[in-house]
């Protein structure tokens, strides 16, 4: 017969819990609120969801707090694990989401604001994605993957127009497939090491020496290829340029930031050790996927003329490009990645929010798709400021200095120096050079083009209200500054990082 | 002796099931035949002493979730054969056995399984449900809360995806048509 | 005594601006009187210099400032005025001063006429700066000053074609020289460390011969451009172009004798390397027969003046090779009056012949032009050597010289060379003063010029007659600074049998000359007659054909490899790398992004396909853990 | 005021520009000007202020950017840097003051003023982080200028512009960061200071590697053969303020971070290199003049000239003794204001008849004479006559590297034959000869605003030729220093032969013959 | 042969996988496909439960039972996107399905 087991409150430890379990009380109070009083206005869907995403940021600082004095933490029978990684990507989590929910207050309506539920959903995917960082079990990882993903989705869907679907379709079967993959990845784990607690399966190896290199090997492999699904790294990338294309700006800007930063963390937590104790062959399958993915998703964004279409790409080259930092694997590349992710966010957010803002609703004729670069043709004579600031960003995904990703990219780039992989860091830099073309492609037309039939700059803002305006102001003055903040954010992430020893 | 049997027996009629969903044309036969799986896979359960698990597939699969295909079937009517033009049957077969053998290859090494100590054991004298229990809610409580939230997500989105809502698209109406929409509505409401 | 150096310097400068300033403006005659004035004050300071610098012996050095100074290098703006640049100075000064007197009178309807006054006194000044130098840097500014005048001198008439063809020629090929001298002046400074003439000679005896000899040559080489030297001799034909007044001054008396005063200018250099010496004097003799062929038979009055330059100059090359620089520098003098005086000649008679200089369409112009033919054949007649006018004491001395060194062959070639100097001076003087009139058929009516051009040539008349007497005296000064080799013949026999016999010779030859050419039976050639067809008349005409080798083979080879540089090499192969690159990598994007079907289930098969490579790489790995080493061996080639 | 002068010559004018854009479109050039005439006011002060003494950095400033990261914003002026930042200052003041363009020049001149800011930044950063953000900053205005105000193939032009020196310079950028690791290593510290990095001695491998790494990124910038492909499209498509700053200021980056970085840092690599290096350049100065010569548009003719003539530069500097240097620093000032005459004068003559083929010329002499001489005088002063600036650099340079080479200082002086063939060539093309072409009868003559911008550069080409001394004792003086430290720093036995000891250079000199 | 070990359970369960993705690889049919996905999942459920069996630890049901929920939960979505698909084509197969390529 059992015997009760009694818990301690304190041993719990539930504090590790309230930063993911905030946004969830959010979303349910928004379903209460839309099931007491129907079709209320979005806007107070956003300022309820900022509200919270605040109180979050809020409860995340707290842990913060804990973090820096008594070190990383376990909580509910061990389950949460909250560490400077897990800290440092809530943060952008919640910090991006913030950027990112005002955009719902567009000018024209679109199909997914009506809904409260959108709105639900998001924080519940939010709350996803904090449970994956927050912890190293694998199944509590896999529950709040699909939890994000499956919400995802629906949000995609839910723009409502034959290309969502098809993008959220897409989106929906491939990652299936890769849940497939990562259940059997875990699998392979759990069979290895009857544990599937990362730590633990660590251990276990390290003490048996990495006897079945075999198990270790396909296990690896089929996690690589889950998690290379969310990250769309070559060749599990096929869906990213379909599902941006699809979604709207807003999603898709969020998607290139938000899903990735949790997988990363993932990734880091699952391969670092791999990777130190000497499992050669991960070493160079990430080197190849590494390199592949940042030519080849240039090659092809190159070619584009979709400018949403085009950053797709070029965001996958961006993934590969910070892949890098886990195949060095040292606390420089660890930081390195929160520091370019921090500054890719402001300005890739700011690029897709500009292409939203001049989101039209019905194309005209000499207009391919939504965003057609000849859309922007002359746009510097119709509209002279929202040029500038495009053409800002674009500078800024190019990495020319000093705008925000430049500082990105250099720390990067001197983490793969320092860490020897010198061919790698000339590798990462000529892809910039190549990168620069097509980012190049777009100040062209914007700036030394004439406009297509000379219609006044409204469209490129036609979208646009004050919440967003200030949005992309943020965004912009954020690009641009980028210099000043990057001392106290790269001490501050050297340091999370640091002790929680990766 | 007896659970060479039945593995064997089992594993035969699960493959050849599996095999049948994803080889015919006929949606029917695909949809009986995976459950039919589904059902044989349960099996193993048991004889791997995981009633619960066993339980929990026969009422999660065969019931809810074919119930929901069946249900989607009948609104597609895939009742009629669903002709799909092949893709290079070999490169598929190619690649899927390519993998099978692969893994086989590797996993058919013994594994170490020395060492391993187990962090949750099996109590004996405790019925299988009582531990899954037990385990769930103290050790797996988080997780357990989460795929709650999963399944409630999942509710949502089925809801608003199936909706009428969905049904015209404010994203393709210019803002003209949806104030018209709206006040065709506010009409309604008034009569 | 600097002031009075300053204004010799500095005069023709402010002459030069001065007319600049009325550049773009029609003629005034102001121009033509102020920089002629102008010259005269710089006149004036040089002969109270060469007084100074005669009776007291000693030199005038200043140093105006520091031009460039860079780690050791220091190079300032110094003059010196010795025994030898203030020779320089009067020669110039005096010539040009005439010349432009005359020129006033000479370009009196042409339009440029300021321009031109601004070029000529911009020249004297280069000129004076390259003779008042000390050290080689400054000789080197005059050096390019006087080449650029030339330039813009020779091609003052830019629309004639030939002309700015041939300004261009001269300059390039000067350039060509300059770029010798430059090597040579680097080589001096890290050798001596300095560029200083006193210092750097002080300095040479200290070096190995092989070096001086690299330095000799290199400076050499710059003075073979200036002074026209073979190979570098076409342009000074083709320099003719330009107005009389130029040929007189630049390509006659003074810019061309830089290159003599070059040499004579570093004769304790050349003296400690006496085979460098005499490669130079056989060149110099080789260029004077070689020009004189060529003067015998030109049809351009001025052209053959030109060729008998180039001869006079291997004259003084001659000399100074042999050592006997003073005589050089003495010829260099000498020469210059009578040259500028015949040249000046020749421009009286073009004026009159409207700018004819065929003299075969002449003949007989000496009943018109009393003044200019008494003119030119004092000068031809200083030219050939005669006794008692000037030619004859510098240039019997430089055959002396030859004699006396044992240098026979050297003697032989520049006995004969007098002979067909002789010659050619008197067969164009008679050509044109003399026998049939051939011009009034051919409708010109020619007049004499001005009288105050007459008169302003007059002093070079003079000096042409006297300046021999000066011999005696001159050696006593100019000895003070060169080697004073005393050239006497022991025995006095030999002495006066050589002198009479060289002097005999002339004559004959001159005879010769007026019996040829004032005979009825001279018509205008029309290449019919046995001697044009003749194969010398032809090598001769065609200057033995070098222009034309220099044409064919060395411009448009030039210009042909040029283009391919530019359309095949740098367009089709370099430029063209540069492109294909960026297009392989767009091509590349172009030809796989159907790679992107969009289909579904393509995108899966890419999935499952992905996790089959990483697989099989994962057996692969397995079966090459054995191999570790090797693996890691490579990958530290890649920098894992 | 003057301790942070520099940080003000810098920011001045981007602060500028901003304000620029509230400024009304017809009265923006009166703007511009007065805002480069401040600018140029105080680089003058700058310079009255510089004690040419002191052979080292002078006005320092610091203020750190990144301490975790030791990227520190830290300007500095010597003998080297100083008159470039002059001469980019006054470029700016005349070119906005003889702008001929009308179309959107608001825009024109604002990019200039910031084009301005990147200039006198990259002259000034002493931190290599800070010099590559002004040095890759400086491609988006010119990207702009080329690209909106071009010629028919403008687009393609600026863009190959940009990404040939982008691509360059990241790989420089690899290299900074390999230099700053390895400084880290050494120290234990992160610096990105030249100072700092100065005092590194490296083993010779990594010099010649690092060497590589910068030489890329420099090489493409100035450019040297065979990576200018670039110049010829950005010079024939740029408008004429272009084709002057890029000729006058951007191509002397390359030739400035030379001196400034890869001599210092890696005086064994650049002994090393000295002789690939000194051929290419002479494959620079006698090819593309050979190039210039076949061209038939006068733009080109000039951007060909340009690259020729910093081959001249890049030889001087690898002479790797204080006069070389010295001639080629001071050749970067005269060849900026050459070329940038040059250019300007192209301008003139196109803005009369919108085209610069030299057949459509001919026999101008007569008719604009005043154009004609200035035209002649540039000429002469590109040829490097004696007493123009441009002389007093090639000598110099040339000098220097005789000390190296002989047979190479010999060819390399074919410099001064084929420059007078090809430009010769030109100007009797376009000005001798009769007027054959109906339009060019009666086309006017320079006007003020072209003489306010020309007459200047006539001034500095003489006054400096003849007289060049208070640019070149400051220059000498820093050059001096920088010699010495890479005696000094120099491990192998050939470098410190090549590399002469400042106190006994004579003595070396006599043992190099 | 006869005593089956956990290898078995293991092959098996891999045989079972890649018939799953010759199914998502072969179907056209987006149904038929999410039939295949879900076979791919309960292959896996079928080691765990015998990795757990084997080890005597709970875990591996543990896994199981997360497992089936959440091929649930994706079943639901994935019925809701096809309904949504389904009424506005009218069909479910993928290959009228790339209107975005390239």
């Amino acid at each position: 017969m059992l015997e009760p087991v009694n818990v301690s409150l304190e041993s719990l430890n539930l504090m590790t819990l309230a930063p993911m379990l905030i946004p969830i009380i959010g979303a349910l109070l928004i379903l209460i609120i839309d099931m007491v009083k129907s079709d209320l206005d979005k806007t107070l869907y956003v300022m309820i969801s900022i509200i919270f995403l605040l109180i979050d940021l809020g409860a995340i600082a707290q842990t913060a707090g804990i973090f820096s004095e008594s070190g990383t933490m376990m909580g509910v029978f061990d389950v949460m694990l909250i560490d400077g990684l897990a800290i440092l990507a809530q943060l952008i989590i919640v910090g991006a989401s913030l950027l990112f929910i005002p955009l719902a207050l567009t000018h024209s309506r679109f199909h997914e604001f009506s809904y409260s539920e959108f709105f639900a959903l998001f924080l519940f995917m939010l709350g996803g994605f904090q449970f994956m960082v927050a912890t190293d079990n694998l199944i509590l990882i896999f529950v709040g993957l699909e939890t994000s993903s499956l919400a995802l989705y629906t949000l995609i869907a839910m723009h409502n127009r034959d290309k969502a679907f098809e993008a959220a379709v897409k989106y929906f079967t491939m990652g299936a497939l890769a849940a497939g993959f990562f259940s059997f990845g875990a699998m392979v784990f759990y069979a290895l090491t009857g544990s599937i607690e990362i730590n633990q399966i660590a251990t276990v190896l390290t003490e048996n020496g990495f006897a079945d290199m075999g198990f270790v090997l396909i296990g690896t492999t089929f996690l690589l290829g889950a998690i290379g699904f969310k990250l769309s790294l070559v060749p599990f990338h096929t869906w990213a340029p379909d599902v941006y294309e699809g979604s709207s700006a807003a999603t898709a800007g969020f998607m290139s930031i938000v899903p990735k930063i949790a997988l990363f963390v993932v990734a880091m937590r699952l391969f670092e050790f791999l990777i130190h104790s000497g499992v050669v062959w991960l070493e160079i399958i990430l080197y190849i996927i590494v390199v592949v993915t940042m030519t080849a998703a240039n090659i092809w964004a190159l070619v584009q003329n979709d400018v949403k279409r085009m950053l797709a790409y070029s965001s996958i080259s961006h993934a590969g490009f910070v892949m890098a930092a886990i195949l060095i694997g040292t606390t420089q590349s660890n930081s390195a990645l929160f520091l370019y992710w921090i500054l890719f966010s402001f300005t890739n957010l700011g690029a897709f929010s500009m292409l939203w803002i001049s989101r039209q609703k019905h194309l005209p004729l000499h207009q391919s798709s939504d965003h057609s670069y000849n859309k922007f043709a002359g746009m510097v004579q119709t509209a002279p400021v929202a040029a500038t600031i495009m053409g800002l960003f674009m500078l800024s995904l190019a990495g020319l200095p000093p705008f925000a990703l430049f500082w990105g990219k250099l720390y990067m780039i001197s983490s793969a120096v320092s860490g020897g992989y010198t061919v790698l860091a000339l590798i990462m830099a000529l892809n910039s050079a190549i990168a620069g073309y097509y980012y190049l492609k777009l100040i062209v037309f914007m700036f030394m083009r004439e406009p297509i039939i000379n219609k006044d700059g409204h469209v490129f803002v036609s979208n646009a209200t004050n919440p967003l305006k200030t949005i992309i102001g943020f965004a912009a003055v954020g690009t641009i500054f980028a210099i000043v903040a990057i001392n106290p954010i790269l001490e501050f992430v050297t340091a999370l990082v640091f002790k929680s020893g990766y | 002796m007896f659970e060479a049997i039945a593995f064997y027996l089992f594993a035969f009629l699960t493959i050849v099931m599996f095999y049948i969903t994803v080889t015919t044309s006929q949606a029917l036969y695909a949809l009986s035949a995976l459950a039919a799986g589904m059902i044989f896979i349960s099996a193993f359960f048991f004889i791997l002493g995981a009633d619960f698990l066993g339980a929990v597939q026969i009422v999660v699969y065969s019931g809810a979730v074919m119930a929901l295909y069946a249900f989607g079937m009948m609104f597609f009517d895939t009742t009629r054969d669903v002709k799909e033009k092949k893709g290079n049957k070999y490169l598929i077969t190619g690649l899927a056995t390519l993998a099978a053998i692969l893994v086989v290859v590797i996993v058919s090494a013994p594994l170490i399984g020395e060492n391993i100590s187990a962090y949750y054991p099996m109590t004996e004298g405790a019925g299988n449900t009582q531990e899954i229990g037990m385990v769930l809610f103290t050790k797996y409580l988080v997780p357990f809360e989460l795929a709650a939230v999963m399944l409630l997500v999942a509710m949502i989105s089925g809801i608003v995806l199936a909706g009428k809502k969905m049904d015209l698209s404010l994203t393709l109406m210019s803002d003209r048509e949806i104030i018209e929409m709206r006040e065709e509505k506010n009409k309604k409401v008034l009569l | 005594m600097e002031l009075l150096l300053y204004t010799a310097l500095f005069a023709p400068l402010v002459g030069s601006l001065f007319a600049a300033l009325f550049g773009a403006s029609p003629k005034t005659l102001l121009t033509g009187v102020v920089t002629s004035l102008l010259l005269g004050v710089s006149l004036v300071a040089s002969t109270i210099l060469l007084v100074f610098v005669i009776s007291s012996g000693q030199f005038v050095h200043v140093e105006m400032m520091t031009w460039i100074t860079a780690g050791d290098l220091y190079i300032p703006f110094g003059f010196i005025v010795d025994q030898i640049s203030v020779t320089m100075m009067m020669v110039v000064t005096l010539v040009s001063t005439v010349v432009h007197v005359y020129a006033i009178g000479y370009m009196d309807h042409d339009k440029g006429f300021n321009r031109f006054f601004s070029w000529l006194s911009a020249f004297v000044f280069s000129m004076m700066v390259l003779v008042m130098s000390d050290n080689f840097a400054g000789l080197f500014i005059g050096w390019e000053g006087v080449g650029l005048c030339s330039w813009g001198l020779i091609g003052f008439w830019y629309k004639k074609e030939s002309a700015t063809w041939a300004a261009n020629e001269a300059f390039i090929m000067n350039r060509i020289a300059d770029l010798g001298m430059l090597i040579g002046i680097f080589l001096i400074y890290w050798n001596t460390g300095t560029l200083q003439y006193h210092e750097a000679f002080a300095a040479m005896p200290a070096l190995e011969t092989a070096t001086l000899v690299w330095i000799g040559i290199f400076l050499f080489v710059g003075a073979m451009g200036k002074s026209a030297q073979f190979p570098l001799h076409t342009w000074l034909a083709d320099a003719m172009e330009g107005p009389t007044p130029v040929s007189a001054l630049i390509h006659a008396a003074t810019m061309v004798t830089a290159g003599v005063y070059l040499v004579v200018r570093s004769h304790e250099l050349y003296a400690l390397i006496p085979n460098v010496g005499l490669f130079i004097a056989s060149l110099g003799t080789f260029v004077a027969i070689f020009a004189a062929t060529m003067a015998l038979v030109n049809r351009d009055i001025k052209r053959v003046i030109a060729y008998s330059t180039l001869s006079q100059l291997g004259y003084m090359f001659a000399a100074a090779g042999l050592g006997a620089y003073w005589v050089a520098l003495f010829h260099l003098m000498a020469h210059a009056f009578f040259k500028a005086l015949l040249f000046l000649g020749a421009g009286n008679v073009m004026h009159a012949m409207s700018d004819e200089l065929d003299p075969f369409k002449m003949g007989a112009l000496g009943k018109t032009m009393k003044g200019t033919m008494i003119l030119m054949t004092l000068a031809s007649v200083a030219l050939a050597g005669i006794f008692p006018l000037a030619g004859f004491f510098s240039k019997d001395l430089i055959l002396e010289v030859a004699f006396i060194d044992g240098h026979y062959i050297i003697y032989t070639v520049l006995l004969l060379t007098a002979g067909l100097t002789a010659f050619y001076s008197f067969r164009i003087i008679a050509l044109i003063f003399h026998g049939e009139d051939r011009h009034t058929s051919l409708g010109f009516h020619p007049h004499e010029a001005y009288k105050f051009m007459l008169i302003a040539v007059t002093p070079l008349a003079i000096l042409a007659v006297i300046a021999g007497a000066l011999q005696g005296s001159y050696y006593e000064y100019v000895t003070l600074l060169l080697p004073s080799t005393e050239y006497h013949i022991h025995s006095s026999l030999v002495y006066w049998t050589m002198t009479i016999g060289t002097q005999l010779f002339v004559i004959a030859s001159i005879i010769f000359a007026y019996k040829k050419y004032m005979s009825k039976s001279v018509k205008v050639p029309d290449g019919t007659s046995a001697m044009e067809k003749s194969f010398f008349y032809k090598l001769l005409i065609n200057q033995y054909y070098i222009p034309y080798f220099y044409e064919e083979y060395l411009v448009k080879p030039y210009r042909e490899l040029s283009t391919v540089f530019w359309k095949q090499v740098d367009q089709k192969i370099v430029d063209a790398t540069v492109d294909s690159i960026a297009n392989v990598i767009y091509h590349t994007g172009e030809n796989t992004r159907n790679m992107q079907s969009g289909n579904l289930s393509t995108m899966l098969k890419w999935m499952v396909a992905g996790l089959v490579a990483l697989l099989s790489l994962a057996v692969v790995f397995g079966l090459a853990t054995r191999h570790s080493d090797e693996i890691m061996l490579i990958l530290s080639g890649l920098g894992v | 005021m003057l301790d942070n002068i520099l940080s003000i010559l810098v920011f001045f004018p981007a602060v500028a520009a901003i304000l620029g854009f509230a400024v009304a479109k017809d009265s923006i050039r009166a703007y511009g000007v007065a805002v480069a005439f401040i600018e140029f006011a105080l680089s003058l002060l700058l310079w009255f202020s510089f004690d040419s003494s002191v052979s080292g950095m002078q006005f320092m400033e610091m203020v750190p950017l990144v301490p975790s990261f030791g990227i520190n914003y830290i300007l500095g002026v010597d003998g080297i840097s100083l008159f470039i930042v002059i001469l980019a200052s006054f470029f700016t003041m005349i070119g906005i003051a003889s702008l001929g363009e009308t179309k959107n020049v608001k825009n024109m001149i604002i990019s200039l003023l910031f084009l301005q800011m990147t200039m006198a930044g990259v002259f000034v950063a002493l931190d290599a982080i800070v010099f590559y953000v002004f040095w890759e900053l400086s491609l988006v205005p010119m990207l702009y200028i080329i690209g909106a105000w071009g010629g028919p193939l403008r687009i393609y032009a600026s863009v190959k512009f940009f990404l040939y020196t982008f691509t360059g310079s990241l790989v420089m950028l690899v290299g900074m960061l390999f230099m700053a690791y390895f400084y880290y290593q050494a120290t234990g510290t992160w610096s990105f200071a030249f100072l700092e990095w100065y005092r590194l001695i490296l083993p010779e491998t990594f010099q010649l590697w690092l060497f590589g790494a910068f030489f890329i990124g420099f090489a493409i910038k100035v450019p040297m053969f065979p990576f200018h492909t670039w110049l010829p499209y950005a010079h024939g498509q740029a408008p004429t303020i272009g084709s002057v700053i890029l000729a006058a200021i951007l191509l002397k980056m390359g030739t400035y971070a030379f001196i400034r970085l890869s001599l210092p840092m890696f005086p064994d690599a650049s002994v090393f290199f000295m002789f690939p290096i000194a051929i290419i350049a002479i494959i620079m100065i006698i090819y593309t003049a050979m190039v210039a010569y076949a061209q038939e548009d006068i733009k080109q003719v000039v951007a060909y000239s340009s690259i020729s003539h910093m081959g001249v530069i890049i030889l001087g500097t690898f002479a790797l003794n204080v006069e070389g240097i010295t001639g080629s620093i001071f050749l970067m000032i005269a060849h900026g204001v050459v070329s940038g005459a040059l250019f300007l004068l192209v301008g003139v003559i196109y803005d009369r008849r919108h085209t610069k083929m030299m057949a459509e010329f001919g026999g101008l002499a007569s008719v604009m004479p005043r154009y004609a001489t200035i035209f002649g005088i540039m000429l002469m002063a590109s040829v490097g006559l004696p007493l123009t600036i441009n002389f007093v650099g090639e000598f110099l340079s040339l000098l220097g590297f005789y000390q190296q080479s002989h047979i190479l200082t010999l060819l390399a002086g074919i410099a001064i034959i084929v420059g007078a063939i090809y430009m010769l060539a030109a100007y009797k093309k376009m000005f001798f000869g009769e007027v054959t072409k109906e339009e060019n009868r009666n086309l006017p003559d320079v006007n003020k605003r072209e003489l306010v911008a020309l007459v200047p550069l006539v001034l500095i080409t003489v006054w400096l030729g003849v007289y060049p001394k208070p640019l070149l004792e400051p220059i000498s003086n820093s050059v001096e220093s920088i010699v010495q430290l890479m005696h000094d720093k120099s491990i192998s036995e050939e470098a410190k032969k090549r590399i002469p000891n400042i106190n006994n250079e004579i003595t070396i000199a006599k043992e190099a013959n | 042969m006869m005593e089956i070990g956990l290898n078995h359970y293991l092959i098996l369960s891999t045989i079972l996988f890649s018939i799953g993705l010759i199914g998502v690889m072969r179907r056209k049919n987006l149904l038929m496909l999410f039939f295949a996905t879900e076979i791919l999942l309960n292959s896996v459920n079928i080691s765990f439960a015998a990795i757990s069996h084997y080890y005597g630890d709970l875990t591996g049901q543990m896994f199981a039972f997360f497992v089936i929920a959440i091929a649930a939960s994706e079943v639901a979505v994935g019925l809701g996107l096809l309904i949504v698909w389904h009424k506005r084509h009218n069909e479910i197969d993928l290959d009228l399905m790339s209107t975005m390529k390239g």
